[in-house]
């Protein structure tokens, strides 16, 4: 070979439009899959911490006016949050059904209708996600 | 400079079964093609393998079948030697792993095809060929033996002494196709050409675009004698669109041909009363046409051809691969629709003369496979016949140029006592006759050693690319191919007739002098495919006259070929093969007589009725 | 030209414990999400009632057990993604080093978490 | 399009000579009849041929071009031909109408023209196809073909195919068995049941689309991609071959660049001009290789 022209993974991902099913539902896996683990981190890092300064005093306890329930408190009352955490369970969801979809595959089930499977995940997903807004956003103190 | 002990040049079918025989016999092999292996053109065989292979059936029965199927032009020998070795190379191929269609019991399944008086085409499918091929690619990969693929071999390296027979072929020189470079290859014991068809100078053909005869060409020109050139064979069932070949398996498995008034013809209307649609492939091409041209075809172009009735199961398991090509190609349903088809040009059944070990009269060059001419299927070829060919004669031919003794050969090589000088009269000059490229052969220089030879070789041929990369201006090779295709189309088609023949003779000579102008547009040394078609057209307008003038040579109706002034066989004074070396730089025609004399006795002329 | 593998590789034994924590975790992580913010709402979380939860257990060791399931599935998965996109070689090695060390800690840390809960005495965070 | 016909004319003279014989013969009338038709065919495809011209209908395709060496096709750019139309015309015949009347220089590879050799897998309107076995009529204008993406373009549309060579040649693609029946002309037996469970496998023609699809195989090459995979499951498959082997074979392909590399993005089977079902045989031997390997760990 002389010379060849290497095209380079930016052309790759330039191409999204022409992605099928398998390839979207790939990345919406990976992408949900990372977000989950980071979440895992945050999460038990800022359960941690906030246990650290809950106090062992069982009265404050017993009043729930512990620093622990009362971070978690503030921290639920703000709307971003929330907001977060419908997408946290989007996330999930998506993850889970895909996930599903993905453990089936593996045993061989349904291959001829992977790319249906995986747009019923993504309607589901949508489905569950806006019947539970409702309940995410209970009690939010604008 | 690359130095091997033998040199396969084409990895179809045939090339790699000489490599692999030629590696086992000791030999350092290297193959040198123009395609990558796997795309070679063997790929796309579709029915079958003939091999006696139960009991029932013997190798005699398939000699005869054989000889009877090649209206008595095939040499004995040759014709015997294929049919006794095919089955233990058929079982080869089996262990080699080959998927074979299997019976209920485990066993190779075989089927019925045109012209055999047995079942006996073993198979894979609709896919035999395609499962030969890569078999055998897998088990060069298995032995580790040298590919140079994508590399165009130029010319042939061969000695210029002033009869073909005293010269020696001492290696090829290959244009390498990604980079441009031209390279020599020497071989110390012998260069197997196994380049495969010819049918590109056919525009209705089921031949690969790769398929330009350049084995035929080259060895023709280095003095090699070419062999019943105008034996080309017309497949009865090709579709009218593409030329794709729907396999004679359909017909085998009890396809039926209608013309356009319901009639199944091909017993209705008397071509082969007793065989019907499974009659030998010009017989069935022939019947199909004089439907066509009676004003029973279907448009007027072409014929129906109907597997409905096998039903899907049975479809499905053994002609599956037809259903994809059908819609694919032409858009109709097999299982639901007749397919169309007419005849379309498919095989050569002439080509290099070799003896039955591959051996060409030029001491050191072999061919086998389709470019050759061993010769096995006279002038028709039955179905089935070409893939055992292949293995057969490339294990043959592999081995002898590896210096194993396999005994002498029985069918005599280059001009002997016996043959016998021909003539036809052309409307004009025929050859190059203004080439200034060397006295005898433009194949090597004289010159007394090897390394010589290749570099003389090898300098010219680097001469000649640099030469068609200079020139910006002129006729571009597709001109030139087109015209040849068309009027070989025309008039060297599936009816002859003198006047025709002629009138391609001068449209190939104005073609020629057209080509003296060619130039290659593209200037670059990358995948230059501009050049490399360039290379192959020159090749064409050699095999098209080579064709031509054996069919106006020819004056006799013999297996596929029909000449509307003679309606019959003439046994008595064309019972020979008819010849055409490069001589000067213009084709001369001579003749010699066939073998008919084998093992099991002699083969007596018969008249061939299905 | 080929390449020869032979050596037996561990690929195998980590793809099928990735599927094997995937379907432990639809499960718990169904459940979760379900207790967390449908039976109890998020709002109304209280140390009280998580301690309480702790306190069982059958509730401590699923807990325990969904941490750990669930860190290796998602670090596994990630160091995946990583080799899939052709990392190797001494990077390889420094990425699933921090990767395991990453995990030991957040393995540890919610283990305190838990035990915090639980009032078990291990690793105290309190 | 060729006509085989023995010379028409002196056919056409001598019939009429017999139609004064014979008057109203049924082949005669058959034959006028067909001269008829002829007749009124070339009348058509004329005016045909004549409003082709006019309203020309004519493909718009966009081709890739470039070339390391030539000025001006260095940098990759995108060629516009304009071809006419034929019904049942497919991507190759384009491309082939384009080089052979516009541009000689224009550069892709073919030979078969029917779906077999898998030299011209293209990459057309943003996926993977066989140019010979794609109908123009199939595509929405302009046409834009461009070479397999994932590998390096040598020039135009050609790619280099090394690497997927390589990966092919690297599962051990040939048969190898260590029991051969004996008897000289015996074959191993292999049931029907078998042959069909390889039968779709053995169809690869090594086109390489399936590999250019694959997202994981384009991001790290040393994965053995679908192709390759596909291949050693032909053989994992094959009864003829024995327990044995087929541990073996479960070896080669289980190790690290191998199966557990999918991510089961479909795409390969979706793009195999083969129909092969390249995903079922990879999770097939994902999970023959976890089956052997319980026995084991
Ligand atoms: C559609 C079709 C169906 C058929 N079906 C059957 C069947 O069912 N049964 C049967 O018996 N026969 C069949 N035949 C005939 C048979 O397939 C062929 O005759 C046979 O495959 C030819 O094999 P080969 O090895 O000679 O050539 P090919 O397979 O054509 O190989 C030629 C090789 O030569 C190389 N080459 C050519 N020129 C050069 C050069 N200048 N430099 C370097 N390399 C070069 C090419 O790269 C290629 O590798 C069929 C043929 C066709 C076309
Ligand atoms: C609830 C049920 C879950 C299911 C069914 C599930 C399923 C899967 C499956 C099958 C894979 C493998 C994909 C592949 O290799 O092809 C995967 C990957 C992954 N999962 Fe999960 N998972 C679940 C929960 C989680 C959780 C809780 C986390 C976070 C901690 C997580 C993080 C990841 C990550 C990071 C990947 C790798 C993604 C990638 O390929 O980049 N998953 N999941
Ligand atoms: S598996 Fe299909 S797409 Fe892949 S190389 Fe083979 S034929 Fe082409
Ligand atoms: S596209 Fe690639 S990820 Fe697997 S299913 Fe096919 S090999
Ligand atoms: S030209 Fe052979 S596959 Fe398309």
């Amino acid at each position: 070979m002389s010379q060849s022209y290497d095209r380079g993974l930016i052309e790759d991902f330039g191409r999204w439009r022409e992605f099928s099913a398998g390839m979207w539902a790939w990345i919406f896996h990976k992408f949900t899959g990372w977000v989950l683990v980071g979440y895992l981190f945050t999460h038990v890092a800022v359960l941690s911490t906030a246990l650290t300064s809950a106090s062992a005093d069982p009265a404050t306890v017993a009043a729930n006016q512990d620093l622990y329930t009362q971070t978690i408190r503030t921290l639920e009352s703000l709307l971003v949050v929330r907001v977060l955490e419908v997408g946290l369970l989007a996330v999930a969801v998506f993850h889970i059904l895909n996930g599903t979809r993905l453990l089936l595959v593996d045993l061989g089930i349904g291959l001829e209708s992977q790319d249906r499977s995986f747009y019923a995940s993504l309607i589901l997903t949508g489905a569950i996600v806006v019947a539970s807004v409702p309940t995410f956003l209970a009690g939010v103190s604008l | 400079m690359y130095e091997y002990d033998v040199i396969v040049v084409g990895a179809g079918g045939a090339g790699l079964r000489a490599a692999i025989a030629a590696q086992e016999a000791g030999a350092d092999v290297a193959m040198v093609t123009k395609l990558h292996p796997v795309r070679s053109h063997t790929g796309a065989a579709e029915g079958g393998i003939n091999a006696a292979l139960r009991e029932g059936d013997d190798w005699e029965l398939h000699a005869y079948d054989t000889m009877k199927g090649a209206d008595y032009l095939a040499d004995a020998p040759a014709a015997e030697a294929l049919t006794q070795e095919s089955p233990e190379e058929v079982i080869q191929l089996e262990h080699w792993g080959m998927a074979f269609s299997r019976d209920d019991d485990g066993r190779v399944s075989q089927r019925p095809f045109g012209g055999l008086s047995f079942p006996r085409t073993t198979y894979a499918g609709a896919e035999t060929g395609h499962h030969l091929l890569h078999t055998l690619y897998e088990q060069v990969v298995k032995r580790g033996i040298d590919v140079f693929d994508e590399w165009y071999v130029l010319n042939l390296a061969v000695s210029d002494e002033s009869q073909p027979d005293d010269r020696t072929c001492h290696g090829v020189v290959a244009y390498e196709t990604a980079t441009g470079n031209v390279e020599a290859f020497t071989a110390r014991d012998g260069v197997i050409l196994a380049t495969g068809g010819l049918g590109q100078v056919y525009d209705h053909t089921t031949n690969a675009v790769a398929n330009t005869g350049d084995g035929v060409a080259m060895a023709y020109r280095a003095g090699v004698p070419a062999e019943d050139m105008e034996m080309i064979q017309f497949h009865p069932t090709t579709l009218p669109s593409t030329g794709v070949l729907i396999s004679e398996g359909v017909r085998g498995e009890g396809g039926i041909l209608y013309n356009d008034e319901g009639e199944r013809f091909m017993f209705e209307h008397g071509y082969a009363k007793n065989d019907g649609e499974l009659a030998s492939r010009d017989v069935v091409s022939r019947a199909e046409l004089t439907e066509v041209n009676e004003g029973r075809g279907i448009e007027d172009e072409y014929v129906h051809l109907d597997m409905r009735h096998l039903g899907e199961e049975r479809i499905l398991d053994r002609l599956e691969n037809i259903l994809h090509l059908a819609e694919d190609f032409e858009g109709v349903d097999g299982l639901e629709e007749p397919m169309p088809v007419k005849p379309g040009q498919h095989y050569a059944m002439g080509g290099i003369e070799t003896d039955e070990f591959g051996q060409t009269c030029v001491e050191g060059l072999y061919a086998v496979g389709e470019c050759a001419c061993a010769s096995v299927h006279g002038s028709n070829r039955l179905g089935g016949n070409a893939l055992p060919e292949l293995i057969v004669f490339g294990k043959r031919a592999g081995r002898h140029a590896a210096d194993e003794d396999l005994g002498a050969p029985r069918v005599p090589v280059g001009q002997t006592g016996d043959s016998e000088p021909g003539s036809v009269e052309p409307p004009v000059e025929l050859g190059e006759p203004w080439a200034a490229e060397g006295a005898v052969a433009d194949g090597g220089a004289a010159a007394d050693t090897a390394e010589a030879v290749v570099e003389r070789t090898l300098e010219r041929e680097r001469e000649r690319v640099e030469r068609l990369l200079e020139r910006d201006e002129g006729t571009q090779h597709s001109d030139i191919r087109a015209a040849v295709q068309r009027t070989m189309t025309e008039n060297v088609n599936v009816f002859r007739e003198e006047g025709a023949l002629k009138e391609a003779l001068v449209d190939i000579h104005a073609a020629r002098q057209r080509y003296r102008d060619v130039y290659v547009a593209d200037p670059s040394s990358t995948y230059n495919t501009d050049l490399i078609q360039t290379i192959e057209t020159r090749n064409l307008l050699d095999i098209a006259e080579m064709i031509t003038v054996g069919a106006l040579a020819r004056e006799e109706f013999r297996g596929a070929h029909w000449r509307k002034q003679y309606q019959e066989r003439r046994d008595d004074e064309w019972l020979k093969h008819t010849m055409v070396s490069w001589s000067d730089g213009s084709p001369e025609l001579w003749y010699k007589p066939v073998v008919l004399e084998g093992e099991a006795g002699a083969y007596e002329p018969k008249e061939r009725s299905y | 030209m080929a390449e020869h593998y032979s050596s037996f590789r561990a690929g195998g034994r980590l793809w099928l414990w990735q599927r094997i924590t995937a379907a432990f975790l639809i499960v718990v992580l169904a459940f979760h999400f379900f207790l967390l913010h449908f039976v109890h709402h998020a709002d109304e979380v209280t140390f009280l009632m998580s301690a309480n939860r702790m306190e069982t257990w059958s509730y401590y060791s699923l807990m325990v057990l969904f941490l750990v399931t669930a860190t290796f599935h998602g670090v596994n998965g990630v160091y995946n993604a990583l080799i899939n996109v052709g990392l190797s070689g001494t990077k390889r090695q420094v990425v699933k080093g921090v990767l395991v060390v990453a995990s030991l800690l957040l393995l540890v840390q919610g283990f305190r978490t838990a035990n915090a809960w639980a009032g078990i005495d291990l690793l105290p965070i309190l | 399009m060729s006509t085989q016909r023995p010379e028409p004319e002196t056919e056409t003279e001598s019939a009429k000579t017999d139609a004064e014989a014979a008057e109203g013969a049924p082949k005669e009338r058959r034959l006028d009849e067909k001269r008829r038709r002829a007749e009124e065919r070339e009348r058509k495809r004329v005016e045909e041929a004549e409003r082709v011209a006019a309203d020309a209908e004519r493909y718009h395709l966009k081709v890739f071009r470039y070339d390391p060496e030539v000025k001006g096709k260095q940098e990759p750019r995108f060629d516009d031909f304009h071809v006419p139309y034929e019904t049942g015309m497919t991507v190759l015949d384009a491309l082939i109408y384009a080089r052979d009347e516009f541009d000689a220089s224009l550069t892709f590879r073919h030979s078969c023209r029917q779906a077999i050799c898998g030299s011209d897998a293209l990459f057309v309107n943003g996926r993977q196809r066989l140019g010979c076995q794609t109908q123009l009529s199939d595509l929405e204008q302009p046409v834009r073909i461009e070479p397999l993406p994932h590998q390096d373009v040598v020039k135009d549309l050609v790619v280099d195919m090394e690497h997927f060579y390589d990966q092919m040649e690297s599962v051990e693609p040939y048969f190898q068995t260590t029991d051969r029946p004996d008897g000289e002309l015996e074959e191993q037996r292999q049931s029907r049941e078998n042959r069909e469970k390889i039968k779709t496998s053995t169809r690869c023609i090594w086109c390489g689309a399936c590999m250019s699809s694959c997202n994981i195989a384009a991001g790290d090459n040393e994965y053995l991609g679908p192709a390759a995979i596909n291949k050693a499951y032909r053989f994992a498959m094959d009864e003829r071959e024995g327990d044995e082997m087929k541990r073996r074979r479960l070896e080669i392909i289980e190790q690290e660049n191998g199966v557990w590399r999918c991510q089961t993005q479909f795409s390969c089977t979706e793009v195999c001009p083969k129909d092969i079902p390249l995903t079922e045989h990879i999770q097939e031997l994902k999970r023959e290789a976890v089956k052997s390997n319980l026995k084991f760990w």
